[in-house]
């Protein structure tokens, strides 16, 4: 396999942790235009361990994804309670909030001669913990792509669930999940911090496959990208936000037929796309289809 | 001190200016179709580009560059209307918003293959140096922004208090419900007020991208967070509101530039539209509904 | 043990420390083809040229930093020692992030920020990111 | 059971409930009925908090729920079904009755992990009896929005029961029936006192009300204007002149 193959593996794979962040709000409800924010705030604290204070990866991963979740969860907390359009808003505004916090983010130590951390719209480099210890691109694909098979098994054990079921009925009907006796605004916290936990360990992942990150990594358009991979996927099953960044990163991108022209593509794609399906390829129909078929 | 802040308030309220036009742009569509479009500002940018192209090719004049960039944008905001909104009409709110997303997309990568670099310049409105009013300067570009945005509402408030169109537009803004009930042929009211739209952000970005003297395909991004921050700060679906959030918006960005700097200008604003949403999500200006 | 050979080595030669990392320099110019650049590489460390490396690059778009897989190519030995030559094939003009993945005599990952016009290739002086003021 | 105290809700000028009083009492099947527009579904909303009270006091088992938001009112065991059917389109039959088993009981009842996976047989059992009581047990696996219109019905009224209520509001659980599925339901709702529901039932078709209720409230623009049997209400002026007046015929021969 070669680099450039191994490095669109990648991308698509870090592209996932991303795409089933927004997946997870869109399933009970919520667009979220600010999944971005805390992919940046796992990338940024998850790199600052590793190359600051010399934690391993793991360690640095777990707690990384802990600060997501907290953050996502100070975010949901006075957010939630708002409608669809009025709450992809406030996340926006939130997630901006944080790229230009980044911006003025400075802290930087010197490491091995060499000054390290984030200096604010220069960006933070040196985040070289996976890097110092040889790890090929290959063996770095399998770590993204074990941890992205984790978190897909976990997604379709919940989906199995009566978690699962309970988040559908939310996102499907808030008032009426209400008066079935479920508490609407808990699961949504719950729901925005595991999605920010998510998101916080794409980052990390990011963060150390790249070496190198900067404020403007986590700007609006990474946001929408990550949800309209979850909507042209389908929103029936947790393979549908990993079958959109399939479409656009593999497809378009390795059809070289598009160069210069893969987000006309794209973008008409997903326009069009929408029109016919409008909850995406792999919709819940489709997807019970699927399981009756097939169980 | 003193001179400084009128001077910051005057160049605010410039800017305010330009983003009440863009606001008010976005709170028609809004206010009307209930849905949001993130192709505004794109929208916007392709038609600047357009006129941008034709200057590069043929040197016209700044009136035809004017009525260029308001024929593309008007033609952008249709395909943008036709392709994203007219589908979706009864349906998702959310799968609209992500349509004229994904048409973002094409738009911008439009603009760069049709002018690959980063920035073109655009002939300047004027070329001279600022006025001075006593220990004052200001824009000659400024003061024709001014003008021409009190020109537009004024057309604008003519156009939906003395016609037809504006009040089946006025009804559907105040009563949806009760507007479909009385037969308003909505999806011919849809088109109109999106090409309404679309030319009120033609006159912003025309003289935006004038009085800057450079076009980028930013100004896509820019116009439509600039135009949604207005409106959400104004009130969602209020037009009177949506003047008042332009100008807010770009007084508060005056100011704070001038006190903490441009990162701290960005952070104010959306701190405001967060903690406005979070505390009272039906806007500064209007009455809070009941139900 | 190639890596403390390496740390042997600088510590004789007494370099200072930051001179244990390559560093790279680049130069484009543009080709006949719309968004692809004839580059030169200069790598060297601690002021002294670095030649010998395998070299190959990449590029990432700094706002979409996962979409944009511009595939990465090796780049050939240039005219002079330290010098490497390549063809970057890129999607549009503007800023692009441009990753150089060196391998052999020295294992490093090198980040370098360049604008890319119509004339070549700038490094990046940044400023702020939005069209006015 | 179910206390309304001089209850009001006004939106804007209009005042869709206006001081109203209702008793239901333990075990008793208590009719709401009124014209459209009359404040029977406000009511209904009233008691389950999707609306807020403007004035007045609702007491539910001696407790005021005011305060109580939407999901507590239930668990605490008042469940309804809505006049415009809502289901969980997205959810098979099953799922729905699955969602809503959310009383304290049940979540008492299983562990924290089984909760979730839904591996204990009390939970299959209970949704077991629910669809055969619906006679929806052959559609289980099926999505709710694939359902026809009838079995949709039913659907809502074992969802309901799956929280396992003492009080149950039906809004209207007749309406677009046809006289044998308006037979089959009478059936039903009787089947449910038998199991010691109280039941309020808010419903336009009068050959059901009629039929099932002790007790009937008429509603006219917001307030009471006639309580009593089946019996009294048919032969009350105030009611005829206001509400069966026009329509008595068309209500009791047809629908």
């Amino acid at each position: 396999m070669d680099d450039y193959v191994t490095g669109v593996l990648t991308n698509i794979g870090l592209f996932s942790f991303l795409a089933l962040s927004a997946y997870l709000l869109l399933i009970a409800g919520e667009m979220s235009f600010g999944q971005q924010a805390f992919f940046g705030v796992g990338a940024y604290s998850g790199g600052i361990l590793t190359a600051i204070y010399g934690l391993p990866l793991p360690v640095a991963a777990l707690v990384a994804m802990l600060l997501g979740s907290l953050c996502a969860f100070l975010v949901g907390l006075p957010t939630l309670r708002l409608r669809g359009l009025y709450f992809a808003m406030a996340t926006l505004a939130a997630a901006e909030m944080a790229r230009i916090l980044f911006e003025l983010f400075r802290f930087q130590r010197q490491i091995g001669g060499e000054l390290v951390g984030p200096d604010g719209t220069q960006g933070f480099r040196g985040i070289r913990w996976v890097f110092e210890r040889g790890v090929e691109p290959a063996g770095y694909l399998a770590l993204v792509w074990g941890l992205l098979l984790i978190a897909l098994v976990v997604f379709l054990l919940m989906e199995r669930s009566r978690l699962g079921a309970t988040l559908r009925a939310i996102g499907e009907d808030p008032d009426l999940a209400r008066s079935c006796g479920i508490s609407v605004e808990r699961f949504k916290l719950g729901v925005a911090a595991a999605a920010g936990a998510l998101a916080a360990l794409g980052g990390v992942l990011f963060a150390h496959h790249n070496t190198y990150i900067e404020p403007r990594n986590f700007d609006i358009m990474l946001g929408v990208h990550s949800l309209a991979y979850a909507l042209i996927g389908g929103l029936g099953t947790a393979f549908g936000p990993l079958l959109g960044v399939m479409v656009d990163l593999g497809v378009l991108e390795g059809s070289r037929v598009f160069q210069g022209y893969r987000m006309i593509a794209f973008g008409g794609l997903v326009a069009i796309l929408l029109i016919f399906r409008p909850r995406g390829l792999l919709d819940e129909k489709v997807v019970h289809w699927l399981r009756a078929r097939f169980s | 001190m003193l001179v400084d802040l009128i001077q910051n308030t005057l160049d605010g309220l410039t800017a305010g200016a330009a983003y009440a036009l863009l606001a008010i742009g976005f709170t028609l569509i809004f206010g009307v179709l209930r849905r949001i479009n993130l192709s505004y500002g794109p929208a916007i940018m392709l038609g600047c580009y357009a006129a941008t192209w034709f200057h590069v090719q043929f040197q016209v004049g700044l009136l035809v560059l004017a009525a260029l960039t308001l024929a593309a944008t008007v033609l952008a905001g249709a395909y943008v209307e036709r392709l994203c909104f007219a589908p979706h009409r009864d349906r998702s709110a959310i799968a609209a918003m992500v349509a004229s997303f994904a048409i973002w997309m094409q738009l911008e990568e439009l603009a760069t293959l049709v002018l690959p670099n980063h920035l073109y310049a655009f002939p300047a409105l004027y070329e001279g140096g600022p006025l001075s009013l006593g220990p004052f300067t200001l824009r000659a570009e400024a003061l024709v922004m001014f003008a021409v945005t009190v020109l537009a509402c004024l057309a604008l408030q003519r156009l939906l208090y003395r016609s037809r169109f504006g009040l089946s537009v006025r009804a559907v803004i105040d009563q949806p419900v009760a507007a479909r009930l009385v037969g308003i042929n909505l999806p011919w009211v849809f088109v109109r007020v999106f090409a309404v739209a679309s030319a009120l952000g033609a006159v912003a970005g025309y003289l935006i991208v004038a009085s800057a003297g450079q076009v980028t395909p930013m100004l896509g991004m820019w116009s439509t967070l600039k135009g949604m921050l207005a409106m959400m700060l104004g009130g969602l679906g209020s037009l009177p509101g949506a003047i008042v959030g332009g100008l807010a918006l770009g007084l508060i960005e005056a100011h704070s530039q001038w006190f903490f700097g441009p990162q701290v200008r960005d952070l104010t604003a959306y701190f405001l539209l967060f903690a406005l949403l979070a505390l009272r999500p039906s806007g500064l200006w209007t009455t809070p509904r009941h139900g | 043990m190639a890596k403390s050979a390496l740390f042997l080595i600088l510590a004789l030669a007494s370099l200072p420390a930051s001179a244990q990392r390559a560093q790279a320099e680049l130069a484009c110019t543009p080709s006949n083809t719309d968004f692809a650049y004839h580059c030169v590489v200069r790598l060297s460390r601690g002021g002294q040229p670095l030649p010998g490396a395998d070299v190959s690059v990449g590029a990432d778009m700094p706002s979409m930093p996962m979409a944009h897989n511009v595939r990465p190519v090796k780049a050939k030995p240039g005219k002079a020692p330290g010098e490497y030559q390549a063809r970057l094939d890129l999607e549009m003009l503007g800023e692009w992030a441009v990753k150089l993945r060196l391998r052999g005599p020295v294992n490093d990952q090198l980040i370098l920020h360049y604008d890319f016009d119509e004339k070549g290739a700038r490094p990046v002086i940044r400023s702020g990111r939005l069209p006015r003021k | 059971m179910l206390e309304l105290e001089r209850v009001s809700r006004h939106f804007g000028g209009v005042r869709a409930v206006d001081g109203l009083d209702l008793k239901v009492r333990d075990g008793e099947i208590v009719g709401l009925i009124g014209p459209n527009g009359s404040g029977k579904s406000t009511t209904v909303n009233l008691v389950t908090g999707l609306f807020s009270l403007t004035s007045g006091q609702i007491r539910f088992r001696g407790q005021d729920i005011a305060p109580l938001p939407t999901h507590m009112r239930l668990q605490g065991g008042i469940a309804r079904t809505f006049q415009n059917i809502r289901l969980f389109g997205q959810l098979t039959v099953w799922q729905n009755l699955w969602v809503a088993q959310n009383s304290p009981a049940d979540r008492a009842k299983r562990g924290f992990f089984s909760r979730w996976l839904g591996g204990q047989s009390g939970v299959r059992d209970e949704i077991v009896s629910l669809l055969e009581f619906s006679g929806l047990a052959h559609k289980q696996d099926e999505l709710a929005s694939n359902l026809a219109f009838g079995e949709q019905r039913r659907l809502e009224l074992a969802r309901a029961m799956a929280t396992k209520p003492k009080l149950l509001l039906l809004d209207e659980p007749a309406a677009g029936m046809n006289s044998e599925e308006i037979g089959q339901l009478r059936e039903r709702i009787l089947k449910l006192r038998e199991r010691g529901l109280t039941i309020l039932l808010v419903e336009h078709v009068m050959e059901l009300v009629m039929g099932v209720t002790d007790r009937i409230a008429v509603l006219n623009f917001g307030q009471k204007i006639a309580e009593g049997t089946p019996a009294e209400i048919q032969k009350d002026a105030a009611v005829r002149k206001a509400y069966l007046g026009g329509d008595a015929a068309a209500a009791e021969g047809g629908s």
